[in-house]
C-alpha cells in the first residue's frame, strides 16, 4: 500500500470534536465514530446456516453482529485493506459468501445516558433492556435512513449506515441530541 | 399495523412494502397456450374483503419478502411467514 | 320545482317549511329494464343520462348504504383533464365539458370552480415529462401551460422558493382545472335523475346477481330479488365483491386512499396544486379548510381507514412544499376504498355476461371523469357497445397487451 | 372595570400577576388561568364571532370541546389561527386577537348576514348563484370564499423546531381523573411499564375542577398524592399536556405533546411540540364524560355556558361567570353548579329544572320544576335575562345550562365501531371494542366518582386483584332527556361554530336528507372545528324526531381522527426544509466540490452536473467537458450506478431469469450489456453485468432504479425460486467508481495500474477485472463505454476514491485531462443513440428500445411470456429513432410532439414525441432521440415539431439514434 493511501471517513470533515447543544451539567449523549474498521458481510450459502453460525461463533479477535436472515456482519479493527476479507473466504468461503463492506458503512456510537431517548426520536423498535438486551441488533429506519442498530453495552449502541447517507444522518442525530447536550469523542 | 417478522419481530407498517395477494402462482409453461394461466397470474386479482396472504417486503428492516396474513376490512394481522418458506411449502405440496 | 333565487325567497316567507324532498324514497318494483348498482356519483350520473340522453324511464339505482356515502362523498374535488395518452385525454377532456355546464344541467349548484390545478416539478426529467403531457393536451386543443420557476414563485409566494430539498423547476398549469363540491354533485345527479323518474333505492345492498344461459336476469339484494335485464356496476372500490358474484375476476385491488382537512382559514390558496417530490396535494374548499391528501396506504384494504405513516408522509411533504403550513391544525382525515386497476386506468365496457356492464378501475380519478364517466356508461348500457370515447376502456385490453399507463408503472395497482 | 376574581380558592398563583393583551386591551391574570378564565375574571365574555351569521359569541365550555372562543394567538411565523381560549395557558406578554370580525369584533359588519338569515338556511347555496353562469366565477365565488374561515394563518414559515419519538408500554391510560389515576396506579403496582397522558396542563382530570373529597381528603390533593407515587416508580411515565389524538392498527396511538406552547417562546433547543407513536400492548380510555348544551332561544348569548364549566371557572380559576346566575338542567348536575355558585357568593336566581321532579339539593336555591327556559335576552353586551316557557322572565347575567352528560368515546371509534345508545344515561356508550382497548370510568358511562375509581381500578388490573379503592361522598346523577325547547322564537344552535340551528334539520328531513351523514353534510353540523363534540347529540335527537326515528336507529356519524386539531409541524416532525429528506454523497462529493462542481438532486443523490471554468454556463461548460473528453480525456463521477454482488453456485442460472439475455455463459474476467424486463413484459432496468468468478458476478444498474431492482432480485429468489442457491447484497456504497473516457484513457490509466499493461489482448473491449492501483489498492477495471469513446469504469474503495480520483487527475494532467458531469454524459449517450431514462419509461418494449434482439428464445425469464402479446408487439408501436432538426440552427424541446409534415394538430394525428434532447458539442446542433410510430421505418422522413407549449414549430427528420461515429471506431480505438 502506498503512504498516501489513508482511508479517510465520511464524516472526517463533520464529525467535529467537542461539547455541543444545551450545556447545563454532564452531556447526555456521547457521539464517536468507528474508524477506519473492517466490515464484512457473510450470507450462508444454501442450506448452510447452521454451518455458518457455528463456524462464526469459533471466530477470534472479530466482532460478529446478526443483519438479516443467516447474514452477520464480521468486524474487525486495525486490519490491512482487504484483510479480513482475505482471511474469512478463506475460513468460510464453502459456506458462505462473503463481501467487504469496510468502506460502505459507517459506524456511529452513541452512548451516554439519554441514547436510548435519542434513539427512540428515530426507530419503533422497542430498546427497553428486556426487550432489546445488550448484544441484540436490529435492522431499521431512522429519519428515512436504513440503519443497522446495535447494542453494545447498557447505555450504548452502534449505528450502522450506508456511507452516503453518513453526513445526513450524523446531522439529524445530532441536532436530536442538543437538547441533552451532547459530546463528540 | 403491527406485523411480526420472524427474523425481525414485531415492528410497525412503515417499515414495510406491500405487493398484494401472494396466491397467484408463477405458471411453469412457456407454451402458447398457457397465455391464459399468464394473465391470471400477471393481471387478474380476487381482492378479497377478508383474509388475504399477501407479500409484504420487510424494506425497512431485514429485507425479506414475506408473506401476511390480514383481513382487508379489520386489518388485523393474523400470521407472517417468510415468503420463502410460502413458495417451498408450495413447490412441495405441488409435488 | 326549480332551484333558483326567487324559489329560495318565495320559502323563506313560509320558514322553508314547504321545500319538496330532493328524490323520493321509493320500494323498488318487483323489476326494471336497466339497474345501476352504486348510488355515488357514476351510478347516478349513468341513470340521469341514460333518462336524459337516451330517453329511458325505468331504471333503478341500487344503493347499499345512504347516496353518495362512497367515494363520491369523501373525495378531493379535484377535476382536470390534463391526461396524455389517446385513450385518456378526448375522455377526461369531454368530461371537463360537461362539469363547465352541469350545474344549468341539473339544476343544482355544484359550486364548478376553475381556479386552476398547477402540478409542480422539480427535475428536468419531469419538467420533460410535463412538456410531453402539456403538448399532448394542447395537440387537442386542450388549454396547458408550462411554467418555469419564476412563474410559480410569482403565483405563489408560499411555497419553499428559499431552502428546499427539492427546488422547484417548475409546473404544469390547467387553468381550467379546479374543484367541485363533491356531495353536490352525488345529489344534484341524484335529484335529476329522480325527477326523470328513476328509482334510487337507499340502504338496498346486491348480494347476488341472477344470470340464466349466459344472460342478467336480476338482483337480489338486502330488499329481495330485483328482476333486470340490463345491470350496470358502478360499485368503484367495491367492484370485485360485486364482479365476483357475476363470476368475474378483475384486474384490480382494493386500496384505501387518506384525504384530510385542515381548520376553516380565510383564503391561504387559490388553486390546486400538486407537489412533484413528494405525495401532497392542496386546495381550499368553499368553507375555508384546506382538502389535501397524497398516496395511497399501500396495502391491499376494505377499511375506510388508513394509518400513521402515510399521515406522516403526507403531511412533511405539505410542509416541505408550504413551510407556512406547519402552525396550521388538521382537522379531521378518512379514507376511501379505491379500485385500483392494473394500468391505472379504468374500464367503461360489455362483460362476457349478456347484459352485464362494468364501469370501474377509476384508482383515484374518478370524480373528475364523474360526468363522462355516466354519460360514457349509459351510452355503453342504452347501445350495448362503448362509445368511441371509451373505447380504450376495454376489459381485455391487458389480456391483448393494450394497457393505458400514463405512470409506466405496470401492473402494480399500488404504484399507480 | 371591576373584576370577577373570586376572593379565594382556586388553582392560580395568586401572588404572581401576568398581562397579556385581546384585541389590543391589557388584561392581568395569574399562573394557572387559561386565557378563557383570565378573560372572564376581568369581566370579558364577548370572544369571537360565529362562522355563518357572526354572531356575538362567548364561551360555552372550560376545555377542549370549545366552539365559539377562538382566537387567533402569536405573531409572524408563530401565528396561529382558531386557538381555543379555554386550553391557552397564560403566559406573560400573550397577545390574542378575536377572528371572523370586521372592522372590530364589537361591531362587526358580516352580521348584516344575520338580517338574511331566513334566507341563509341549511343548504341554500345549492339552490341558488347558478344564473347567470358568469357570475359564479366572477361574483359569487370570490364572495363566498372571502367570508369562509375563521381565523387568518400564518405566510411565514414557523421558527420553532418539532420532533417525532415512539414510545411502547403494556398500558396506555388516556386520561388523569379518578378512573385513569386508579387504572395507572393498579397496573403499576402490578409491575406494568405504564404511559398516563392527559391533554392538561396539570394531571388530576376533573378532580381539579370539583370541590370533591376522596380519603377524607380534597379530592386534588389525593390526586397529587397519587401521581406523586407513580411518579416514583421507573415502570411509570407521566404525560402532561399530550393530546392522544388517534387510534390505529396494531393498538397504536397518535399522540401529541405540546412542549412549549405554555411559554412565549420555546427553551432553546427543545420542540415546541412532539408528536408520539404509542404502541401500547393494551389501553384504557378514561377521557370522562362530555357536558351537553341545552337547544333553546338565545343559547349562544355571550354569558351562557355549560353548568360544569361555570363551576370549573369558579373553582379551579376563582372566577366568577357572573353575579346573577339561572341554571338551566334537566339533570342533577346543574344543581352543583348551583351550591358550588352560591358556596362562592354569587347570586343564583333559580334553578329552572325541566324535570317534573327532582331530588336532588339545591341548597336553598329557588328551583323552578317542569319549566324550560323559552328565551334568552341579550346581546354582544351579554345575557339581560330569560324568559320561561309559558310566562315569567328572571333577570340575570349569566345562564348555566345542562342537557346531561356523553362519555367521551372518540377514540374507541376510529376504527369505525359505531357508540350504543343507552336509555337511562340518555347518552351514547362505548361501543365492544375487545380486550386491546376499553373504556373505564365516565368514558365508560360511569357518572358517579366511586363507580369511576373502582371501575379504573378493575381495567388498570390484569389480574383483577387490584389496591383497595379510596372512600369518597358521590354526587347523585339522574337525568330525564330534554333536546330541544320547541316554544324558543329566538335562534336555537345546535352547532354553535357553523350556524347550525335547530330548524336545519327538520328541514334537511324534509328535503330528503334524512340519513344523519346526509344531514350532517347538509347542514354542516358537527363539521366545526370541535367536530360536534357539544352537538353532535342535541342534533341527533333533533333529527330521530323529524323523522321518527329513535336515537339509536339514527346513531351518530363517524367519529374520526382528530380528536382535538393536530398542527402540520407536529405530524411533519425535523423532516421541513433541506431536512425533508435525508442527502446521500459519493466518495467523491469532495473531489467534485475542489473541481467547481454543481450539483443536482438525482433521487436522494447529488450528483456532479457541470464543471463550469471562468464564468461558463451549464451549456458552455458541457460542451468543453464533452469536446475535451472525446478529443483528449474525461473522468467522471459514476459511483451512483447500482452494483450488486451476485454469487452463489446457481448464480448464473437466477441472473438468466433476471434478464432476458443470457449471463450463464458470460467467460470470467467479462462484462456484458444485460436488459431486464417486468413480468409485464416491458422494460424495467437495464446495465452490465460482470464476472470475475465462477461462482461471483457483479451486476450494475442504473441510479434510478437501484433499490426496485434489488427488492426484484430479493423477490425472484425468495418467492419465485427459493431452490437457488444464491447470494446478493448491494456493494454501491463500497465502490468509489469513475469513468475515463476519450482517446487518452489507457494512457492516463496506464500511469496508476499496478504491473498491468493495458492493450486490447489484456484488456479488450468489455474486459472485467480485479487488480490494484496505485501501488496496492485493490481496485475494479472495465473497458466499458456510455460515452461511446474508448473508456473504462475504474472502482476502488470508498475511502480512496477522492485519493484516486486526484491521482488519475494528476496523471492525466499531461493528457489534458478534465472532469465531467452527467449533463456531458448525456449528450454523449445522445450522440451515441444510447437509451436513458427518457426512453426507459415503463412504457417501452425492448423492441421499441432497439434491442428487441437480445430477447432469448431458449429459456424462461422475466417477462418473456407477457412481451408476446399483441399490443406489444405492435407493428404500429411508437420505437426510439434520432431526430434532428432540418435546419442545423433550430432548437428542439424534449417533450415536443411529432406531427406528419403536413398534418394538423391533433391527437389522432400525432405520431410520437421526443424523449430526449442534447446539445452535439461535435455536431454543433441539437439533437434529440423519439418515440415515434414505426421509427425504425421512417429514417429520412421530414416531420413538423409540435411544441404548443413553448410555440416552437419547426421541421425535423427522423433519422438512426447513433447520431456521431456510427462505426464506432472511437470505442475501439
Ligand atoms: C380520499 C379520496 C380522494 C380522491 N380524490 C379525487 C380527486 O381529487 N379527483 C378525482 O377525480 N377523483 C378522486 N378520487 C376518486 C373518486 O372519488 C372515485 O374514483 C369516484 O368517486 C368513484 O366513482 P363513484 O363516485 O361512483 O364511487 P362511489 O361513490 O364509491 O360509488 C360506489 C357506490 O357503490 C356502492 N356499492 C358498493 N357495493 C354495493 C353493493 N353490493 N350493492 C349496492 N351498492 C353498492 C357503494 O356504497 C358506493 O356508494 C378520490 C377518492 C378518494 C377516496
Ligand atoms: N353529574 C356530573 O357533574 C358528572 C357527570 C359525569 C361525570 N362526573 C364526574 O366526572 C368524573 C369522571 O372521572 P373520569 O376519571 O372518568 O374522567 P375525568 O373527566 O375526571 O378525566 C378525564 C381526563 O381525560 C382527559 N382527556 C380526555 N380526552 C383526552 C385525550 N384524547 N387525550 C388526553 N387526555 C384526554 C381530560 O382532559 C381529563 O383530564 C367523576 O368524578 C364523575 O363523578 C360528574
Ligand atoms: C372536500 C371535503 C371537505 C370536507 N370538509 C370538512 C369539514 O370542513 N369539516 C369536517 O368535519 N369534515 C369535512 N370533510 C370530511 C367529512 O366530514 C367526512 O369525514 C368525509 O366525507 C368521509 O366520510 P366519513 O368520515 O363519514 O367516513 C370534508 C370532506 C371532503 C371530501
Ligand atoms: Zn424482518
Amino acid at each position: 500500500m502506498p503512504e498516501s493511501a489513508r482511508r479517510v471517513s465520511a464524516l472526517a470533515q463533520v464529525a467535529l470534536q467537542g461539547r455541543f447543544g444545551a450545556s447545563r451539567g454532564a452531556p447526555g449523549i456521547v457521539l464517536s465514530i468507528r474508524h477506519p474498521v473492517s466490515i464484512v458481510m457473510a450470507i450462508a450459502r444454501r442450506g448452510q446456516a447452521e454451518a455458518l453460525s457455528t463456524a462464526l461463533a469459533g471466530l477470534s479477535g472479530v466482532t460478529v453482529q446478526w443483519a438479516g436472515a443467516d447474514q452477520y456482519y464480521v468486524l474487525a479493527e486495525s486490519r490491512g485493506e482487504g484483510e479480513l476479507y482475505g482471511e474469512l473466504k478463506h475460513k468460510l468461503g464453502g459456506i458462505a459468501a462473503l463481501s467487504d463492506q469496510s468502506h460502505g458503512r459507517v459506524i456511529i456510537s452513541v452512548s451516554g445516558p439519554k441514547s436510548r431517548s435519542v434513539l427512540a426520536k428515530g426507530t419503533p423498535v422497542d430498546l427497553h433492556r428486556h426487550e432489546f438486551p445488550v448484544g441484540r441488533s436490529a435492522i431499521t429506519q431512522m429519519a428515512h435512513v436504513g440503519v443497522h442498530l446495535t447494542r453494545v453495552g447498557e447505555d450504548t449502541f452502534e449505528l450502522s449506515v450506508f456511507r452516503g447517507f453518513a453526513e445526513s444522518f450524523w446531522d439529524w442525530l445530532t441536532t436530536q441530541s442538543e437538547e441533552f447536550g451532547y459530546q463528540v469523542t | 399495523m403491527l406485523i411480526k417478522c420472524p427474523h425481525c419481530g414485531t415492528r410497525p407498517v412503515e417499515e414495510f412494502v406491500f405487493l398484494g395477494d401472494a396466491k397467484p402462482e408463477r405458471p411453469a409453461s412457456l407454451d402458447p397456450s398457457a397465455m391464459d394461466q399468464w394473465y391470471d397470474y400477471v393481471f387478474l386479482r380476487d381482492n378479497p374483503r377478508g383474509r388475504i396472504a399477501e407479500y409484504a417486503h420487510h424494506a425497512g428492516g431485514c429485507r425479506s419478502w414475506l408473506v401476511v396474513e390480514r383481513d382487508t376490512a379489520t386489518h388485523d394481522v393474523h400470521s407472517c411467514v417468510t415468503a420463502r418458506q410460502w413458495a417451498l411449502a408450495r413447490k412441495e405440496t405441488a409435488g | 320545482m326549480k332551484y333558483s333565487l326567487f324559489s329560495l325567497l318565495k320559502h323563506s316567507f313560509s320558514h322553508h317549511a314547504n321545500w319538496p324532498p330532493a328524490w323520493r324514497e321509493p320500494e323498488p318494483k318487483k323489476a326494471y329494464d336497466i339497474v345501476i348498482v352504486g348510488g355515488g356519483g357514476h351510478g347516478l350520473a349513468t341513470a340521469y343520462y341514460l333518462a336524459k340522453e337516451h330517453g329511458l324511464k325505468n331504471i333503478a339505482v341500487l344503493e347499499k348504504s345512504w347516496l353518495g356515502s362512497g367515494n363520491i362523498g369523501r373525495n378531493t374535488t379535484i377535476i382536470r383533464s390534463n391526461y396524455m395518452l389517446p385513450g385518456n385525454n378526448p375522455f377526461y377532456e369531454w368530461s371537463m365539458k360537461l362539469w363547465e355546464g352541469l350545474e344549468q344541467d341539473f339544476n343544482f349548484n355544484a359550486m364548478v370552480s376553475q381556479r386552476g390545478v398547477l402540478n409542480l416539478c422539480h427535475t428536468d426529467a419531469q419538467y420533460d415529462a410535463y412538456a410531453r403531457r402539456g403538448n399532448a393536451m394542447r395537440i387537442d386543443g386542450v388549454d396547458a401551460e408550462l411554467l418555469d420557476r419564476h412563474d410559480v414563485r410569482r403565483m405563489y409566494p408560499l411555497f419553499d422558493h428559499a431552502n428546499a430539498r427539492f427546488p422547484i423547476r417548475g409546473g404544469l398549469l390547467q387553468r381550467r382545472g379546479g374543484t367541485v363540491r363533491h356531495d353536490a354533485v352525488a345529489w344534484g345527479y341524484a335529484r335529476g335523475a329522480d325527477s326523470r323518474g328513476v328509482d334510487i333505492i337507499q340502504n338496498c345492498a346486491v348480494t347476488g346477481i341472477k344470470i340464466e344461459s349466459g344472460q342478467v336476469r336480476g338482483v337480489e339484494t338486502s330488499k329481495g330479488f330485483i328482476g333486470c335485464t340490463k345491470l350496470g356496476l358502478a360499485a368503484a372500490g367495491n367492484s370485485s365483491e360485486v364482479a365476483a358474484m357475476a363470476g368475474l375476476k378483475l384486474p384490480i385491488e382494493s386500496h384505501v386512499l387518506q384525504a384530510f382537512v385542515s381548520e376553516g382559514l380565510k383564503p391561504f390558496i387559490d388553486g390546486v396544486v400538486t407537489f412533484g417530490a413528494g405525495h401532497f396535494y392542496v386546495s381550499q374548499s368553499d368553507k375555508g379548510g384546506l382538502v389535501f391528501g397524497g398516496d395511497i396506504d399501500g396495502y391491499n384494504s376494505y377499511a375506510r381507514r388508513g394509518n400513521l405513516p402515510m399521515v406522516e408522509h403526507v403531511i412533511e411533504a405539505g410542509v416541505a412544499m408550504i413551510p407556512a403550513l406547519a402552525r396550521i391544525r388538521v382537522l379531521r382525515s378518512w379514507g376511501g376504498i379505491m379500485d385500483m386497476s392494473m394500468d391505472g386506468s379504468p374500464i367503461i365496457d360489455k362483460t362476457p355476461v349478456g347484459g352485464l356492464y362494468l364501469n370501474a378501475g377509476w384508482c383515484y380519478g374518478g370524480f373528475k371523469a364523474t360526468p363522462a364517466s355516466g354519460w360514457c356508461f349509459a351510452h355503453t348500457i342504452a347501445k350495448d357497445e362503448p362509445h368511441r370515447l371509451n373505447a380504450a376502456y376495454r376489459l381485455d385490453r391487458f389480456r391483448r397487451g393494450y394497457v393505458i399507463d400514463e405512470k409506466g408503472q405496470g401492473a402494480t395497482p399500488n404504484l399507480h | 372595570m371591576t373584576s370577577f376574581r373570586l376572593a379565594s380558592g382556586g388553582l392560580i398563583e395568586r401572588d404572581r400577576t401576568l398581562g397579556f393583551t385581546f384585541d389590543g386591551r391589557r388584561f392581568e391574570g395569574h399562573p394557572g388561568d387559561t386565557l378563557a378564565s383570565a378573560l372572564i375574571a376581568n369581566g370579558v365574555h364577548l370572544m369571537g364571532r360565529s362562522f355563518k351569521y357572526h354572531r356575538p359569541r362567548g364561551v360555552i365550555s372550560a376545555g377542549a370541546s370549545e366552539p365559539n372562543a377562538l382566537v387567533t394567538i402569536r405573531e409572524g411565523g408563530r401565528r396561529e389561527a382558531n386557538t381555543r381560549a379555554t386550553v391557552v395557558e397564560l403566559y406573560e406578554g400573550l397577545e390574542a386577537q378575536s377572528q371572523n370580525r370586521w372592522p372590530s369584533l364589537n361591531l362587526d359588519l358580516g352580521a348584516v348576514n344575520a338580517l338574511a338569515s331566513s334566507m341563509f338556511v341549511a343548504g341554500f347555496y345549492y339552490k341558488t348563484f347558478m344564473w347567470p353562469k358568469s357570475f359564479w366565477e366572477k361574483i359569487y365565488e370570490p364572495l363566498i370564499r372571502s367570508a369562509a374561515g375563521l381565523g387568518t394563518a400564518a405566510r411565514e414559515a414557523d421558527p420553532d423546531k418539532y420532533e417525532k419519538a415512539y414510545a411502547h408500554c403494556d398500558l396506555l391510560v388516556i386520561g388523569s381523573g379518578p378512573a385513569g389515576l386508579m387504572a395507572a396506579l393498579s397496573a403499576a403496582r402490578e409491575g406494568k411499564r405504564v404511559i398516563l397522558a392527559d391533554e392538561g396542563a396539570v394531571l388530576g382530570g376533573s378532580l381539579l375542577n370539583e370541590m370533591e373529597e376522596i380519603d377524607g381528603r380534597p379530592g386534588f390533593e389525593w390526586a397529587t398524592a397519587v401521581i406523586a407515587e407513580l411518579g416514583s416508580m421507573p415502570n411509570v411515565t407521566l404525560m402532561s399536556r399530550t393530546t392522544v389524538f388517534g387510534w390505529y392498527d396494531g393498538n397504536i396511538f397518535g399522540a401529541v405533546e405540546r412542549v412549549n406552547d405554555h411559554v412565549a417562546v420555546p427553551a432553546p433547543y427543545e420542540p415546541r411540540q412532539r408528536y408520539w407513536r404509542i404502541i401500547a400492548k393494551g389501553a384504557v380510555l378514561a377521557a370522562g364524560a362530555e357536558e351537553r348544551p341545552i337547544v333553546f332561544g338565545g343559547n349562544d348569548v355571550p354569558g351562557v355556558m355549560l353548568a360544569g364549566a361555570m363551576r370549573t371557572f369558579a373553582n379551579r380559576y376563582a372566577a366568577a361567570a357572573g353575579k346573577s346566575v339561572v341554571v338551566f338542567t334537566n339533570n342533577d348536575s346543574g344543581y352543583r353548579t348551583a351550591r358550588a355558585m352560591k358556596a362562592q357568593g354569587v347570586h343564583v336566581e333559580a334553578i329552572v329544572d325541566s324535570r317534573g321532579e327532582a331530588k336532588a339539593d339545591s341548597a336553598g336555591v329557588s328551583v323552578l320544576r317542569g319549566r324550560m327556559i323559552a328565551n334568552v335576552a341579550g346581546g354582544k353586551r351579554g345575557v339581560a335575562g330569560v324568559e320561561l316557557v309559558g310566562h315569567g322572565h328572571i333577570s340575570c347575567d349569566t345562564v348555566a345550562m345542562s342537557g346531561g352528560w356523553s362519555p367521551i368515546v372518540n377514540l374507541l371509534c376510529h376504527k369505525g365501531a359505531k357508540p350504543e345508545w343507552n336509555d337511562a344515561l340518555a347518552a351514547f356508550v362505548p361501543p365492544e371494542s375487545g380486550s386491546e382497548f376499553v373504556a373505564a370510568g365516565s368514558a365508560a358511562g360511569r357518572m358517579l366518582l366511586s363507580e369511576c375509581l373502582t371501575d379504573g381500578a378493575a381495567k388498570g388490573s390484569a389480574n383483577g386483584k387490584y389496591a383497595a379503592v379510596p372512600k369518597c361522598r358521590d354526587e347523585a346523577y339522574t337525568i330525564s332527556p330534554l333536546w330541544w325547547v320547541k316554544q324558543s322564537t329566538g335562534k336555537a344552535f345546535v352547532d354553535y361554530q357553523n350556524d347550525s340551528t335547530a330548524g336545519d334539520l327538520p328541514l334537511a328531513a324534509r328535503e330528503g336528507y334524512r340519513d344523519i351523514e346526509l344531514a350532517k353534510r347538509y347542514t354542516t353540523a358537527g363539521m366545526a372545528t370541535d367536530q360536534g363534540k357539544l352537538g353532535n347529540v342535541n342534533a341527533i335527537a333533533i333529527l330521530a324526531e323529524a323523522t321518527g326515528k329513535s336515537i339509536a336507529e339514527v346513531s351518530t356519524t363517524t367519529f374520526r381522527p382528530y380528536y382535538t386539531p393536530v398542527a402540520f409541524g407536529a405530524l411533519a416532525g425535523p423532516f421541513t426544509g433541506h431536512h425533508f429528506q435525508p442527502v446521500r454523497r459519493t466518495p467523491l462529493h469532495e473531489w467534485a466540490t475542489e473541481q467547481g462542481a454543481v450539483f443536482v438532486e438525482s433521487g436522494l443523490w447529488m450528483r456532479s452536473s457541470w464543471f463550469p471554468r471562468d464564468g461558463e454556463d451549464w451549456l458552455a461548460s458541457a460542451s468543453r467537458e464533452v469536446i475535451n473528453t472525446r478529443s483528449r480525456v474525461g473522468i467522471c463521477d459514476v459511483s451512483t450506478l447500482g452494483k450488486i454482488d451476485v454469487q452463489g453456485r446457481d448464480a448464473g442460472p437466477f441472473l438468466d431469469r433476471l434478464y432476458c439475455n443470457t449471463f450463464s455463459t458470460l467467460a470470467i474476467g467479462k462484462a456484458r450489456y444485460g436488459l431486464m424486463l417486468r413480468e409485464d413484459g416491458i422494460v424495467f432496468d437495464d446495465g452490465t453485468t460482470s464476472r470475475l468468478g465462477p461462482d461471483h458476478f457483479l451486476m450494475t444498474t442504473t441510479t434510478a432504479n437501484a433499490a426496485r431492482v434489488m427488492s426484484h432480485i430479493e423477490f425472484c429468489h425468495q418467492a419465485l425460486w427459493p431452490e437457488l442457491d444464491v447470494q446478493y447484497v448491494s456493494v454501491t456504497e463500497q465502490w468509489a467508481q469513475m469513468a475515463v473516457a476519450g482517446p487518452r484513457a489507457r494512457a492516463t490509466l496506464q500511469k496508476i495500474v499496478d504491473g498491468v499493461q493495458l492493450n486490447d489482448t489484456t484488456f479488450p473491449y468489455l474486459a472485467a477485472k480485479e487488480l490494484t492501483v496505485l501501488g496496492g489498492i485493490p481496485a475494479r477495471l472495465f473497458r466499458i463505454s456510455f460515452s461511446g469513446e474508448h473508456a473504462y469504469e475504474l472502482a476502488v474503495p470508498a475511502d480512496y476514491g477522492g485519493m484516486a480520483a486526484r491521482a488519475i487527475m494528476q496523471v492525466g494532467e499531461e493528457f489534458g485531462i478534465a472532469p465531467y458531469g452527467v449533463e456531458a454524459l448525456s449528450m454523449m449517450r445522445i450522440e451515441k443513440g444510447h437509451v436513458a431514462g427518457g426512453e426507459l419509461n415503463g412504457t417501452t418494449t425492448a423492441s421499441d428500445l432497439g434491442l428487441g434482439k437480445m430477447m432469448s428464445t431458449k429459456k424462461d425469464y422475466i417477462g418473456r411470456m407477457m412481451a408476446a402479446r399483441e399490443g406489444l408487439v405492435d407493428p404500429k408501436r411508437q420505437c426510439v429513432a434520432g431526430i434532428r432538426p432540418v435546419d442545423k440552427h433550430d432548437r428542439m424541446r424534449s417533450g415536443s410532439h411529432l406531427l406528419k409534415k403536413n398534418d394538423l394538430p391533433s391527437m389522432v394525428n400525432d405520431q410520437g414525441y421526443i424523449s430526449s434532447v442534447a446539445w452535439s458539442p461535435m455536431l454543433n446542433m441539437w439533437l434529440g432521440l423519439a418515440l415515434i410510430e414505426r421509427g425504425r421505418e421512417r429514417h429520412g422522413e421530414i416531420v413538423k415539431v409540435f411544441d404548443g407549449l413553448r410555440g416552437i414549430h419547426i421541421y425535423a427528420e427522423i433519422c438512426d439514434p447513433m447520431h456521431f461515429d456510427r462505426e464506432n471506431a472511437r470505442l475501439h480505438a
